[in-house]
């Protein structure tokens, strides 16, 4: 197969059915709509389920039903439409239930607008919903990587049993770019899901789906149990691509399509002889803290950027721990930062001027 | 106190159950059962005190395993069975307020075939009954509710265990002289923990009998 | 060889297509693209603009802040995109729909009559043709052939009869160019 | 000599956690034993709701999976669309579940003519938190959060599930039932029979609803709560079939 001219939300769509996703349930909102669309046209064409909920609490508990029933499953939104699947989000993870949720994120607070964003960092990578709980986040910030990732997710959604997020944002949504959908797939076929309601056909005892414990000890077990789970991902699927650091003075760390506008304003910076590397995280959760921590032993400073008023600077600086200077950069309200705007950060780094 | 049907009722934060808990681990005999039908609050319950009521031979009615800690209103059938035991002395410890009181309605019908005590715990420091007139409004609503009427007063006041003056302690106990006149319902003692009585014993003034308790709902961080 | 194009217009004026039939060409000749479109309420009637990269190599960030041409189809864009253009860049417009002229020194001003030119072709809808085939003649980003291959690509079997049209629109374009039929200051 | 009470293989074997005079054991029963006679338990998925039933998944012999509160008919949603169509899905939900933060999802989910059955117990009340005021509270009943009595002025009037979904093209099957009395507990186990039968010949959705009890929030005797149900209930709730288009589907 060639390369194919999409449109992000469209590669989303068709990656996930070349992972083996057949059933997807969603509501329209800008700037996610057209994977809605995408599904609803394709999804038949391939045997698969394409439904149309009433609101996205609707879509997300109906994606706890299929996952129940163990399937992959898929449900997609916007930020202010992802708030809303937050419950159901804490439900499938106390469930222990695999599912893909993908969050195409606008500008917000509130209704916001329908431009690129990345301030939903906090919700996604901290729990999002009520009680002790991670969802792996993968960030995209091309539409190969887009096919990659997707895959990747349902690997780890099944592998792990807990729903995982795929983050991206408007433009990556928006955006067209030529992509390739290679034979080798990852479809999921190889995780026994012995667990899953589907009726017992006599086969054993009935099995039961729930993230109720009324006893304190079994609520603690289950929560030691989810913890241990956090951890192996945490040693398993920390995913990072490090972009000439070894030399350099300065790092920038960046994800999604930021972090492509930061590498164009990397290279500007070296033609200028200023030694800048990159740092952009790929899952967000678990966020790379080793790399990051053993890269500011060695450079200057750190700049973070974000389309936010500062969420994943946060995580750097709880990984550099004071090793070197960390400052920030970011752009809100949907505003896309510019080559040249963080060009001159670069430039400020080398002046030892912090923002 | 003569009957052994003790039902012990009041507002949120009254002490009904210190108060359950002190009349069931005083009670001797065999048949000594604690019925904890609070299905309103799922904290700070008799069911908490389950081990130390066994140890002393009292037998806690709530439900039971992971139920217990259930937010469920449940009320067991062990309820009905225990009330329908002549012999069997049973202390309920009834949830807060008049919504709490509901649950004693179902059991109304046999619990006035026999004398029973229906006890109102009173602290004068929640708002809810800080004067005559409120807590007989509260008393009213619980009679209400649970179909069955007040037989006597308890005077509690408290602050959850900071200090209390002994004049506090005195004028709970004005009020609750004059919510008994009132009402015709005798006031039956004044509670005082332990640890407080020592402090106050020889300021306090009390006109009424003394109930000295150890007190046991307690805050985690407590030592 | 790196093309950075903002193409800009009201919504409706096929200012989306015309940046994808690029970027579907440039993929066709093994170069990377990438193709943003702003999107929001101005698509709808509003003014639209998409920016397309067409490069030898890959893509760093979709979003042009210095764009090293301009196709303009309207005043607005023209006074929006205009002063962003880089030194030595190259800005089209559909001069019968945009009546000002540029004043910077420093770049290729291409004022193509399209409208005028696809009226005469019997098919006004073919305007955005003759803008590109001026814009891929004036930068040599991307082949005729390629285009042509997309534009027949895009129209499917369906609109099969309209590829003549198009090439036309297309090859007048391409003759302005080569005919130096524009101003340049 | 005949069993009276026979355990029904529809359940499992172990007591269940409902108040004396409580209706949802019955009413469990009735559902375990029309899935145990329809040989049905095998190929069946139940959605537990949250509320006094939350632990219902413990009772009932067959798959089950527990929704959030409100959401079980998404979630039956989810479950059905995804299996084969030889499975039964039904929802088991009180009315504060249902009526209340659930309207949404099961007013569209009985507009989709989902293929499920919809298991609707209504004590107008809520049982789980402590008897506060329910969408079916009726008027001038006194709950905890209705201290007065529910008047129109202050908290409005309550809501007839079953005729309100009747008017809906997409439902199929709607009967209100209770269980006061034995002759009705009969009557509500053929309807939950005719709804399962419903989904099971394909025919869309299907739901029973079912006059309960609650002695515990009520403040009544399980003897004068089912004459509660039979005085109050019942002329507010009026039973019978709101719909039945299994012959036309």
């Amino acid at each position: 197969m060639g390369k194919v001219l999409m449109k992000g939300n469209e590669v989303i769509g068709e990656a996930a059915i070349h992972a083996g996703c057949y059933y997807f349930f969603g509501y329209p909102i800008t700037p996610q709509s057209e994977l809605v669309a995408y599904m609803a046209k394709r999804l038949p064409e391939v045997g698969g389920l394409f439904l149309q909920s009433e609101s996205e609490v609707s879509a997300i508990n109906m994606v706890y039903g299929a996952a129940s029933a163990g399937k992959r499953v898929m449900t997609s939104s916007s930020s202010p439409g992802f708030s809303l699947k937050q419950e159901g989000i804490s439900y499938l993870a106390g469930a222990e239930l695999p599912a893909v949720i993908v969050n195409v994120a606008r500008g917000g607070p509130g209704l916001g607008n329908i431009q690129p964003s990345q301030s939903d960092y906090f919700q996604v990578t901290k729990g999002g919903g009520h009680g002790d709980y991670h969802t792996p986040v993968l960030a995209p910030a091309n539409l190969q990587e887009i096919i990659e990732l997707t895959s990747d997710a349902f690997r780890i959604a099944d592998q792990y049993r807990t729903p995982v997020i795929l983050l991206g944002d408007g433009m990556l949504g928006q955006m067209m770019e030529p992509v390739e959908f290679n034979e080798k797939t990852e479809t999921g076929d190889n995780f026994m899901k012995d667990w899953a309601t589907t009726g017992t056909e006599g086969d054993g005892l009935p099995k039961v789906i729930t993230s109720l414990d009324l006893n304190d000890v079994k609520l603690e077990q289950r929560n030691h149990r989810l913890q241990a789970k956090y951890r192996k991902i945490e040693n398993n699927e920390t995913k990072v691509e490090v972009k000439n650091v070894e030399e350099a003075d300065y790092v920038i760390v960046a994800y999604g399509t930021v972090a492509r506008i930061a590498h164009s304003a990397i290279e500007k910076a070296r033609q200028d002889g200023i030694k800048v590397g990159l740092i952009r995280p790929i899952s967000l959760w678990p966020f790379p803290k080793k790399i990051i921590s053993d890269t500011s032993k060695n450079v200057k400073a750190i700049l973070t950027v974000e389309m936010s008023a500062g969420q994943m600077v946060e995580d750097v600086r709880l990984a550099v721990e004071g090793k070197s200077p960390v400052s920030f950069y970011g752009r809100t309200g949907g505003i896309i930062p510019t080559v040249d705007e963080i060009y001159r950060e670069i430039l400020k780094l080398g002046k030892g001027v912090t923002s | 106190m003569e009957s052994n049907r003790i039902i012990v009722t009041g507002h949120y934060g009254s002490g009904k159950t210190e108060y359950a808990l002190h009349e069931a681990l005083q009670k001797e005999g065999s048949q000594i059962y604690l019925c904890d039908l609070d299905v309103i609050n799922p904290y700070f319950r008799s069911r908490d005190y389950k081990e130390e009521l066994e140890v002393n031979g009292v037998n806690l009615v709530a439900p039971k395993g992971d139920l217990m800690k259930a937010d469920l209103p449940i009320v067991t059938g062990e309820v009905a069975m225990r009330l329908n035991e002549k012999d069997a002395t049973v202390i309920i410890d009834v949830g807060g307020d008049e919504d709490g009181a509901t649950v004693l309605g179902q059991f109304a019908p046999v619990i006035e075939e026999m004398p029973y005590e229906f006890l109102f715990i009173a602290n004068m420091n929640r708002p809810s009954v800080a004067t005559a007139e409120k807590m007989i409004s509260v008393i009213r609503a619980i009679e209400l509710n649970s179909r069955l009427h007040v037989t006597g007063i308890i005077h509690n006041t408290h602050l959850c265990g900071e200090a209390v003056t002994s004049e506090e302690i005195h004028h709970g106990e004005t009020v609750c002289q004059e919510v008994s006149k009132k009402l015709g319902v005798p006031l039956v003692a004044t509670m005082i923990e332990e640890e407080l009585y020592k402090e106050i014993s020889e300021s306090l003034i009390a006109k009424e009998q003394l109930i000295i308790f150890k007190r046991r709902l307690r805050s985690p961080w407590y030592v | 060889m790196k093309q950075e194009l903002i193409i800009a217009g009201f919504g409706g004026q096929g200012v989306m297509s015309m940046g994808q039939l690029l970027a579907y060409a440039g993929m066709k000749e093994g170069k990377h693209v990438s193709w943003l479109p702003s999107y929001g309420p101005e698509q709808r009637g509003g003014t639209a603009n998409v920016s397309v990269v067409i490069s030898d190599k890959e893509v760093g960030s979709p979003v042009i802040d210095k764009p090293t041409s301009v196709i303009a189809l309207n005043n607005p864009s023209f006074e929006k995109f205009e002063p962003m253009l880089i030194e030595g860049g190259d800005l089209f417009t559909n001069s019968n729909l945009v009546d000002i002229s540029s004043k910077r020194e420093d770049i290729y001003f291409l004022p193509v009559p399209a409208t005028e030119i696809a009226k005469n072709l019997k098919m006004e809808r073919v305007a955005g043709m003759v803008l590109l085939g001026a814009f891929i003649t004036k930068t040599k980003v991307l082949s005729k052939d390629s285009l042509l291959e997309a534009l027949i690509n895009v129209l499917g079997e369906k609109k099969k009869h309209l590829i003549g049209v198009n090439e036309e629109a297309i090859l007048a374009g391409e003759n302005l160019i080569e005919k130096k039929l524009f101003l340049t200051k | 000599m005949k069993t009276a009470f026979e355990r029904t293989n529809g359940l499992k074997d172990v007591d269940t956690h409902y108040c004396p005079g409580c209706t949802h054991g019955i009413i469990h029963r009735l559902v375990g034993e029309t899935l145990a006679e329809m040989g049905a338990l095998e190929r069946t998925v139940g959605v537990a709701s949250v509320g006094c039933s939350v632990l219902s998944y413990d009772y009932f012999n067959c798959d089950m999976t527990q929704a959030a509160h409100g959401r079980a008919p998404a979630v039956a949603t989810g479950v059905k669309r995804v299996l084969p169509d030889d499975r039964l899905v039904f929802t088991y939900q009180g009315d504060g579940d249902l009526a209340s933060i659930g309207m949404g999802e099961i007013v569209h989910s009985a507009a989709r003519s989902e293929n499920i059955t919809v298991i609707f117990v209504n004590n107008a009340i809520y049982g789980m938190t402590g008897g506060q005021m329910a969408p079916t509270t009726l008027m001038g009943q006194k709950t905890a959060t209705s201290p007065l009595g529910r008047s129109s002025a202050a908290q409005g009037l309550p809501i007839r599930v079953s005729e309100m979904l009747a008017t809906l093209d997409g439902t199929t099957y709607i009967e209100r039932v209770s269980t006061h009395d034995v002759a009705h507990v009969m009557k509500a186990k053929k309807a939950i029979r005719k709804a399962f039968d419903t989904q099971e010949k394909n025919k869309g959705f299907s739901m029973v609803e079912i006059l309960s009890t609650c002695p515990t929030n009520w403040g009544l005797t399980p003897e004068e709560s089912l004459q509660w149900v039979k005085d109050e209930m019942i002329p507010y709730y009026p039973l019978g079939i709101y719909k039945d288009l299994r012959e036309e589907r």
